[in-house]
């Protein structure tokens, strides 16, 4: 009866039988199961819920209502792919000055994950939070879906046609046309450019970039006779001094920077020595938080220090001195330590005054740095914008001297400081096209929005640094109707191709002739497919010309009175782009710990002169903005993010924070991120909350996050950890404690390798379907993350040492909250690992209380589909990125780090099926594949050879809380400082 | 929780007839009573129509040119109701209308329908009466219809094709059962409480008991069943038989399921790998050219097929065939059944929690044979020493939560 | 013959004449327990033996069940315990046996002392729950001794007099 | 022998036993007061805003209380052991003064009891809803199932939190429903109406009074009486237990289930007076619950007042003497001087020192002071469970997971819904169930007429 029941009842939908109707779905379907593996897959998690509610109910009133699963198979099953297991493509990520190379995890043709590339000298397998979120920004509902006119759709075949004939007519009467881009580092987008401005004269090609290197590009042609960035070897120095460069977060090249400067800073494997780097800043950005030694500055401060010290050393070197601004820091020890570590010091600043960046080189150039610590072979490619080029446009555009623009990547109605009359004048263009991905400021005002793929879509070639060739490939067709820009300018220009075409083409001609491993270039073209990258190595070495040292020491502006607001650009929303990741906006800052919004850092004196508490609302230069108080921050000066207050971004990122880019000044012909005399205004008893996700910032003396001095490490391996000695001789037990006859896995973290940098959060959270739950709920302390990273501050609240932990779920062997769970939900595996069923969970919390470490994570609320929480969760496009391999939790359920457990059930399938011993190593969870601090070390206990089983041996090991007798199975190796 | 409500329902209409008796109203259902009966009533229907659900829709219109007239008689000629004089066996005895459980290789007269809904007559006609295939023209040999006849069953069959099949009505016993012994024990209980109307008191408590415990017994089964669907058989789009593939002529279930050995997911073979055969075997021995030609269809017109997926794990279980079948080199058959027997393909085993559990309870690790398992130094030196005599699946952690839950 | 007292020692003063008398007292109805009386009437109850039996094998149950489920069944490991955590066990074997031994006690009252819901209350006497205290006697039937029982009855302070052929009638 | 002759008489106003029933069942006889009406009403109000509440954490989740993922357990945990704390006095008062053989309970035990019974129904609503699945709370019984089986942790304090609540519940329901069995037979002979007589007479099981029934009656008293006396020791030691197994600090204490128990006693004791005090100003059951009964239950006050007060600065004592920089914080940093030290000092105040008024004579007989003093302890021991549930949780082992805790208004609602529910329970007990036990009254008349040997009857 039962069978007969169930085939009745699927054929029951008389809508399924009506035949043209059942074809257009069965079409839909195929199609729905190539892309979207999701949709049908959380309908069914419903069930569960239902179950015991209408248990009856449903088994006797609607006993057969058993969903109908289809099945469909491919009609032909592309070679590559094997349904269940994921395949790995090797792509790049650059986008607004980052550039990372990746490996896309894509299962059943859908990337749900990034990667680092392990081949790519430049990134090697580490990557941003920004990168990590980028896979969302493929399933961003506020994409464009397709080509538009003045908001109604058009065909690529009449833009082609109407755009070219716009073009031909300015061109004709020698019009001006701009192409309005951010950095390209594509060469052969570049060819194309130029064929582009061959073909229509009067055209010209801008590249802007928001928070440009502008400075650093003039200095340096001035300098060196070349426009750009030099390549900085952290990992060859041994004295960093940063002035206000936010290297590890924002500035040029974060990853590959954290990179070296961890390389530099390790001490697990028997170093003696380590990098000391010296910050001079304002704001306290994540690399003022690693700093050996921090000077907080006012930022009208640094060009008068940068002097002093040029000519401390100067002076030291023998070199002539120069006069202009005074300062009353004393750099004589930091000018003595940098003199001592001649070549192996690099010395950068953020600033976008090229008098300041020239005299940085001069700095540099005495201490002879060039070509040890900073090279000139492989030029940094990722910044070439000219803020003074943009400055011109932006004049020329308000003084209707343009007649068309079309504009690739940037968004200057949002980032330029008078984006209101740009939108006008914008507005009244002959021809205004925005080549926008998804929706923004400028896109809105534009005539033309024609879309371009996601780079997850389209191919690409990348030269990020001068001889360093990369691939981008696609990972899925593309899920919208948008056209690679180059496309359309090759179509414009009268010569379509496709896009990937011309880039094989370019790579056949130029730099398929250039080597010699390969006689085919189908074989070259595949390898470097396969690896994403192919080098071309260079060697420069530039001639340095001081001869302007002298004029820039002259033009050095003075320190200024009253207070001045630093502007930056957060490690989460950088300038702003891709505000409309839900993602990166829940991700708390490293420093402050706040999400989904900017706020003012206040000095902590200035807060308790004026009575401020953290959200209280300041107004500042009219502009109303919350409060956090923030140790650290210089005296006289408060910092604000930009990147925030988009009103066209999305449903996410419309109206999160206010937009600081009108703020954006100018001097000596770049942008100056800071604001002088600023007025500031308490607003009394308003209140604006904050999404705070971590409220208490001392250790209370606690042996937390253990450290020491270098020389005492020195001393004693084990300095900062003498404690562990005395909790070791107390851990008794009453119960033996338990055998693991295989595996016992563990984890080692490295917290001098740990900057802070939240990358691991969102690599967790894209790995994990961990879900976004909103301002609100952040606020209300129930953030979903995994991995947190505890951020202590200790010490001088005016200037604090920081220490950044990474805490997830310890697997602890005695874990408490195994022990209290009334219903079995979490007990622990033969392999060590405190398991967390979902399925059995009802939600009791006694476990989140019992956690020590409270690393468990309860769902308060359907947080998929669930309209009250409308981020990526609640429509099936942003549902595309979940992972099959992870269970999407339902409301009312903890959950919690499982140490990637889908990842080492994989691996270990594999070893099993291939009959052979896992390797060490093999298995890496999402946190530590994309470390760029290889802070994060994952392996097998019970293996003494494996690296974890070394790191646990280490002196410097101690597990968080061991006196609680809780026997974790992660360990952390303590902070070694390089205070002088 | 819906059958509670409802046995309130009832019991207040009960009690509001008692009070109505006793109170001598001239009616027996007065205004507040037929409320409860309309609202018992509704539900009832509610519950009956969920299958029910009419297609009243296709019924009273004209469709495609045929009238209704035509529509009747088709079905009734499909059906061997017309003409009474027809010698041959009626359509229906050969075609189901729908396909049933049992397997009928005959195409379904709905499959039938579907095939020959966006074609004409002429080819519907030829298709009885010059059959291609050498099995249909065996089956079909000798019949010969009115014209008239055959458009009348083309108009019915682009009807239901239309339309879809009229319902059968489904079997609602069970529930009825259940309504039923839900109203004995509202009347035990108020017979034991209130009417005291039997002398043993004993009887209705033993009706008591006895519908708690069915009630009880059959929300146990159903709650039970509710996340299972052991022996589910749903009819395929393709009357594909495991017999005749695997059984008959042998082929080794991974040509087909080619991925069961190093991936979670078994696969369902692609259609080009169907066509490597049909390429060429064109007629089956049981269903002749009818069903093999919706392969090649589906190959020609690029539309896969969408088969019914009967081996549904819920979503928070993880599943890998891999570990089943390429590492402990299980046979299909272990959790399949006889698939070689099957033709209509059926779920097997229950898929519970308790089934996998305690399989691996009972299986051997091949622990010696794989090098994976170096790992486990301890247990080997146990097996060499004799103190273990094998290593069971559970031994090594097979049933931790988070081998399956993640 | 029923005999009805307005209060407690009355009752047991005449109680203990007519038992002295060798009359077979059918039952005694008081408002509250008299001990006496209780006494008296030379019955037993072995609730509290079988309570006693019902709370060995309660504990038993429960114990051997959880270490079963534990132990046997499925050995889980939580928070590095052994999986026979008989201490655990304990507290929930004391509580469980309570209930169990409540439970099966009162079912055993219920039958034994046949108070169970449902059942009509068989009345001799309508204030037997109030204030009155009842005793009922079985007579052999002659006058004679009915007359010397009605005596005694009365002279103890008896309120009220029922004479009756069938007693519960 | 028996203590009542210095205590003043256990019945005033020399009563016959009829009248002694005429008088007790009388609020159930005679027409309901208005008072009763508009009591009803308000508390009918709150228990329905706690339904919506209740509705509102169903549909949406336990996110619509103040909890965090810091903070797991709030205010409904401070509920449940509040509500079961109160919930002890009605089997603490039997048994224990039966034990202690204490004639005098039987005026108080059975509004005791009958407070048990809801105090301990809305004390189980919390654990329940305040599961993440409410629908799936079968899991926690560990029957036979599909799964392998598998079954539940029996190490977890929250199952046997779970048996012992169970248990709790079902045992102290039958315990004063059977001891109510008499009263209703007593109801059903001498109420004038059918419906009363037929209502009465079924839930009067069939009762008659006779010596058979009296003998196992008893008997069954006798073994309930016995058992219980241990479930009231072990319920509450096991819900300590819920907090004494886990690490948190100021959780992680032996001293926990002697407290816990005291602690208990000591609410239930206070409520028990609140409800005495206002069943002799609305029902004016003076002649049975004497200034006497309420002087002894003062004078208990009074002890475990002093319990309680030791119990606080040994914690603290030991706290210090652990030498755990976590306790140490906890209860010094946490509780006694910092964000929480308000909630600490009421609970000091109201728990430990506000009771010891009761060593005077003219505060125990007037009865609006008791009242007070009564609700005051009430409130204290709310705020000694908000002691320890909050200021444990919020600041814990790592000072960056710190939180802080606010109940939200669902959450409040919450708890406003079981007050009305204690309320509406507690009204329907004084309008339908005799309020004190009957049977057992009768049985001490005669005691009190032993201390008076010179009245008649």
């Amino acid at each position: 009866m039962k069978s007969y029941w169930r085939s009745l009842k699927e054929l029951e939908d008389p809508k399924a039988l009506r035949i043209q109707e059942a074809r257009e779905e069965a079409k839909q379907k195929s199609l729905l199961h190539k892309t979207k593996g999701s949709s049908t897959a959380n309908s069914r998690r419903d069930f569960l819920k239902t179950l015991g509610f209408s248990l009856a109910a449903t088994s006797l009133v609607a006993s057969c209502k058993r969903p109908v699963e289809k099945a469909i198979p491919y009609l032909v099953k592309p070679e590559e792919i094997t349904p269940g297991k994921a395949n790995y493509y090797a792509s790049a990520y650059y986008d607004a000055g980052d550039y990372c190379s990746v490996v896309v995890k894509v299962r059943d043709g859908r990337p749900i994950k990034i990667e680092g590339n392990e081949l790519c000298p430049i990134s090697q397998s580490g990557t941003s939070a920004r990168v990590q979120a980028s896979i969302l920004n493929l399933y961003d509902g506020a994409r464009y879906q397709g080509p538009q006119q003045a908001a109604t759709t058009i065909s690529w075949s009449d833009v082609d046609a109407e755009v070219t004939k716009i073009l031909k007519e300015i061109a004709a009467r020698a019009g001006r046309t701009v192409l309005l881009s951010q950095t390209v580092i594509s060469p052969s987008s570049k060819k194309i450019i130029q064929q582009f401005l061959d073909s229509y004269p009067g055209a010209e090609w801008i590249q802007y970039d928001a928070v440009s290197a502008s400075g650093i590009l003039v200095a340096n042609q001035k300098s060196f006779g070349q426009r750009a960035i030099p390549d900085y070897r952290f990992e060859k120095a041994r004295v960093v001094v940063s002035f206000a460069a936010d290297f590890l977060g924002t500035w040029l090249s974060p990853v590959e920077y954290t990179k070296g400067y961890t390389a530099a800073r390790k001490l697990d494997d028997g170093q003696r020595e380590m990098l000391r780097h010296y910050q001079l800043e304002s704001q306290l950005s994540l690399t003022g938080t690693n700093a050996d030694v921090r000077f907080p500055v006012k930022p009208s401060e640094e060009a008068g220090i940068v002097l002093a010290l040029y000519n401390a050393i100067a002076a030291g070197r023998g070199g002539e001195q120069f006069s202009g601004p005074q300062t009353a820091v004393d750099v004589s020890a930091l000018a003595d330590e940098l003199l001592a570590a001649r070549g192996k010091g690099i010395v950068i600043s953020a600033s976008n005054d090229e008098n300041v960046q020239l005299l940085i080189n001069g700095i540099n150039q005495l201490l002879g740095n060039y070509g040890e610590t900073i090279l000139w072979d492989s030029a940094l490619l990722t910044k070439q914008g000219l803020d003074s080029e943009m400055e011109q446009l932006n004049k020329d555009l308000l003084a209707g001297k343009v007649d068309a623009l079309l504009v690739w990547g940037v968004n200057p109605v949002y980032d330029q400081a008078n984006g209101a009359e740009l939108a006008q004048a914008i507005q009244k263009l002959k021809l205004s096209v925005s080549f926008a991905e998804r929706k923004d400021e400028t896109a809105q005002v534009c005539q033309y929005i024609l879309p371009e793929p996601n780079y997850l879509e389209s191919w690409n070639d990348l030269e990020p640094k001068a001889g360093q060739y990369r691939m981008a490939q696609p990972t899925i067709s593309r899920l919208f109707d948008s056209r690679n820009v180059q496309e359309s300018l090759l179509a414009w220009c009268g010569s379509p191709q496709s896009y990937g075409d011309f880039i094989k083409s370019v790579w056949e001609q130029e730099h398929y002739p250039k080597q010699s491993t390969y006689s085919d270039f189908r074989l070259f073209w595949n390898y470097s497919l396969q690896k994403g990258a192919w080098e071309d190595p260079r060697s420069a070495s530039l001639t340095y010309n001081d001869a302007w040292l002298a004029e820039a020491a002259g033009k050095l502006t003075n320190t200024k009175s009253g207070l001045e607001v630093v502007l930056y650009e957060s490690i989460a929303l950088g300038n702003g782009k891709y505000a409309n990741n839900p993602w990166l906006q829940e991700l708390p800052d490293p420093v402050a710990k706040i999400s989904w919004d900017n706020y003012a850092s206040v000095p902590v004196d200035y807060a308790e002169e004026n009575g401020l508490q953290n959200e209280s609302v300041i107004k500042v230069n009219g502009m109303e903005l919350p409060v956090f108080i923030q140790p650290g921050q210089a005296p006289d000066t408060i910092a604000v993010a930009l990147g925030y207050g988009r009103s066209h971004a999305g449903k996410v990122g419309d109206g999160v924070g206010k937009n600081l880019y009108p703020w954006v000044g100018e001097a000596n012909g770049g942008r100056q991120f800071y604001l002088e005399k600023a007025t500031i205004e308490v607003v009394p008893d308003a209140i604006y909350e904050l999404a705070l996700s971590q409220t208490h910032h001392s250790m209370e003396g606690r042996p937390i996050v253990r450290e020491a001095n270098l020389d005492e490490y020195l001393l004693k391996a084990n300095a900062g950890n003498e404690i562990r000695q005395e909790h070791l001789k107390h851990s008794v037990t009453l119960y033996e404690e338990m055998d693991f006859n295989g595996h016992h896995w563990g984890m080692a973290i490295d917290l001098n390798s740990c900057t802070g940098c939240g990358n691991c959060a969102i690599s967790c959270q894209a790995e994990n379907n961990v879900q976004v739950i909103g301002k609100e709920q952040v606020r209300n302390r129930r953030i979903m993350h995994w991995i947190r990273i505890d951020r202590y501050f200790s010490g001088d609240p005016a200037n604090p040492e920081v220490s950044h932990q990474p805490v997830m779920c310890q697997h602890c062997d005695n874990a408490p909250c195994e022990n209290v769970c009334p219903v079995a939900a979490t007990p622990h595996s033969a392999e060590g690992l405190n398991q967390m069923a979902y399925n059995r969970c009802v939600g009791t919390k006694y476990c989140i209380n019992n956690c020590p470490y409270r690393v468990r994570r309860f769902n308060w609320f359907q947080y998929v589909n669930n309209d009250r929480f409308d981020y990526n969760a609640n429509n099936d496009l942003g549902r595309m990125v979940l992972n099959p391999d992870v269970t999407v939790r339902s409301r009312g359920v903890v959950e919690k780090c499982s140490m990637c457990v889908q990842r080492i059930q994989e691996k270990k399938q594999e070893a099993k099926v291939a009959g052979r011993m896992l390797h060490d190593g093999e298995i890496k969870t999402a946190c530590q594949q994309s470390c760029p601090g290889d802070a994060i070390v994952f392996g097998d206990l019970n293996n003494p050879q494996s690296r974890v089983s070394k790191l646990f041996r280490n002196e410097r090991n101690y597990h968080l809380l061991e006196e609680l007798h809780t026997l974790p199975s992660v360990g952390y190796l303590t902070k070694i400082r390089n205070k002088a | 929780m819906f059958v509670l409500v409802f046995n309130l329902v009832i019991c207040q209409i009960t009690k509001d007839i008692t009070k109505a008796k006793r109170m001598k109203r001239p009616t027996l259902v007065n205004p507040k009573c037929r409320l409860y009966l309309l609202a018992s009533l509704f539900i009832f229907l509610f519950i009956c129509s969920n299958a029910a659900r009419v297609s009243a829709s296709g019924e009273s219109s004209v469709v495609d040119g045929h009238s209704l007239e035509d529509i009747r008689r088709g079905e009734r000629f499909f059906k061997g109701l017309l003409p009474f004089n027809f010698k041959g066996e009626s359509c229906v005895s050969c075609h189901n209308i729908l396909s049933s459980d049992s397997l009928n290789w005959n195409p379904s007269a709905m499959a039938i329908a579907i095939k020959y809904a966006g074609r004409d007559f002429e080819s519907f006609k030829a298709s009885i009466e010059q059959p291609v295939g050498a099995m249909l023209s065996q089956k079909h040999a000798g019949i010969a219809l009115e014209e008239e006849d055959l458009k009348a069953v083309k108009a019915y069959l682009d009807n239901m094709a239309m339309v879809g099949p009229q319902p059968v009505k489904p079997s609602i016993n069970q529930l009825l059962i259940f309504l039923f012994f839900g109203m004995l024990i509202t009347w035990a209980l108020l017979e034991l409480i209130f009417f005291r109307k039997i002398k043993y008191r004993i009887i209705p408590l033993i009706v008591l008991l006895a519908s708690l415990g069915y009630q009880g017994k059959v929300i146990n089964e159903e709650a039970i069943k509710l996340g299972r669907s052991q022996g589910y058989a749903p009819d395929q789009p393709i009357k594909f038989s495991h017999k005749i593939h695997a059984g008959d002529n042998g082929i080794d279930c991974k040509y087909c399921h080619h991925t069961a050995e190093d991936s979670k997911s078994a696969g369902i073979p692609a259609m080009n790998l169907c066509m490597n055969c049909h390429v060429i075997v064109r007629e089956g021995s049981q269903s002749g050219k009818f069903e093999i030609a919706k392969i090649v269809d589906a190959v020609d017109n690029k539309k896969p097929v969408e088969w019914i997926r009967l081996h549904n794990l819920p979503d928070h279980v993880f599943f890998s065939h891999a570990i089943h079948v390429g590492s402990a080199k299980l046979d299909c058959q272990t959790c399949h059944g006889p698939v070689e027997e099957m033709d209509l393909m059926r779920q097997h085993a229950d898929l519970s929690m308790g089934w996998c559990v305690n399989c691996h309870r009972e299986t051997d690790v091949k622990f010696q044979e794989n090098g994976y398992y170096q790992t486990f130094k301890n247990l080997h030196d146990q097996l060499d020493k004799g103190d273990l005599q094998a290593v069971k699946a559970q031994d090594i952690g097979a049933n931790d939560c988070m081998r399956c839950h993640y | 013959m029923i005999g009805v007292f307005d209060n407690e020692f009355d009752l047991v003063k005449a109680f203990e004449k007519v038992k002295a008398r060798g009359v077979k007292i059918d039952e005694v109805y008081t408002p509250y327990p008299i001990h006496e009386i209780l006494e008296g009437m030379g019955k037993k109850t072995r609730i509290s033996h079988a309570a006693f039996f019902y709370g060995l094998f309660g504990a038993l149950l429960v114990l051997g069940g959880m270490y079963y489920a534990a132990v046997v069944s499925w050995p889980l490991n939580f928070g590095g315990k052994p999986f026979n955590t008989f201490p655990s066990f304990i507290v929930v074997t004391i509580v469980a046996t309570i209930l169990i031994v409540t439970l099966a006690t009162l079912f055993t009252f219920s039958a034994r002392a046949k108070v169970f819901p449902g059942k009509q209350a068989r009345i001799v006497h309508p204030a037997a729950t109030n204030d009155k205290f009842v005793m009922v006697l079985l007579t052999d039937g002659s006058a004679e001794e009915a007359a010397a029982l009605e005596r005694i009855l009365q002279e103890n302070g008896a309120s009220e007099i029922i004479k009756q052929n069938e007693p519960h009638g | 022998m028996y203590k009542t002759s210095i205590r003043g008489k256990l019945i005033e106003g020399d009563k016959s036993l009829a009248q002694i029933s005429t008088d007790i069942l009388a609020p159930i006889d005679a027409k309901t007061p208005k008072w009763w009406y508009v009591a009803m009403t308000v508390s009918l109000a709150m228990f329905g805003w706690g339904l919506y509440c209740k509705y509102i954490t169903l549909s949406q989740g336990i996110g619509t209380w103040g909890v965090n993922n810091t903070v797991g357990w709030g205010w409904a945990i401070i509920n449940f052991v509040w509500w079961i704390g109160i919930g002890h006095a009605g089997t603490a008062f039997s048994i224990f003064l039966l034990i202690l053989r204490q004639k005098w309970r039987t005026a108080i035990n059975r509004a005791a009891e009958a407070m048990t019974v809801v105090a301990v129904a809305c004390a189980g609503l919390f654990p329940l809803l305040h599961m993440g699945r409410p629908w799936l709370f079968f899991f926690v019984f560990p029957y036979p199932n599909t799964r392998g089986p598998l079954w539940v942790n029996f190490n977890s304090p929250l199952f046997w939190d779970f048996v012992a609540i169970s248990a709790y519940l079902l045992i102290s329901a039958s315990f004063w429903y059977f001891g109510m069995v008499p009263d209703f037979a007593t109801i059903r002979d001498t109420t004038k109406s059918k419906i009363k007589k037929a209502v009465y007479g079924f839930f009067a099981f069939g009762w008659v009074g006779s010596s058979k029934e009296w003998l196992r009656f008893e008997a069954l008293s006798f073994v309930l009486g016995g058992i219980a006396a241990v479930l009231v020791v072990s319920v509450h030691s096991i819900v300590s237990t819920d907090f004494a197994v886990s690490v948190e600090p100021g959780w992680h204490t032996t001293i926990f289930p002697p407290y816990f128990v005291v602690g208990a006693i000591f609410s239930g004791f206070a409520m028990v007076l609140t409800l005495v005090t206002l069943m002799r100003k609305l029902y004016k059951m003076n002649d049975f619950i004497t200034d006497s009964h309420v002087d002894a239950v003062c004078r208990i006050l009074i002890f475990i007042s002093l319990i309680m007060g030791t119990a606080y600065l040994t914690e603290i004592f030991i706290a210090w003497y652990s030498g755990s920089e976590y306790e140490m914080f906890t209860f010094f940093h946490n509780r006694i001087t910092g964000e929480y030290a308000f909630q600490f000092w009421a609970m000091f105040t109201c728990n430990a020192l506000v009771p010891q008024l009761f060593w005077f004579k003219s505060v125990r007989s007037r009865l609006w002071v008791v009242f007070i003093i009564s609700i005051l302890i009430n409130i204290g021991m709310w705020y000694e469970r908000f002691n320890i549930v909050i200021t444990s949780l919020t600041k814990n082992y790592l000072p960056a997971s710190w939180a802080g805790y606010s109940p939200s208004i669902i959450e409040i609602g919450f708890f406003i819904g079981t007050l009305g529910m204690f309320s509406a329970g507690v009204l329907l007990f004084f309008r339908y169930i005799p309020m004190i036990a009957v049977s057992e009254v009768k049985s001490i008349a005669k005691f009190n007429e032993e201390i008076q040997p010179n009245e008649d009857h």
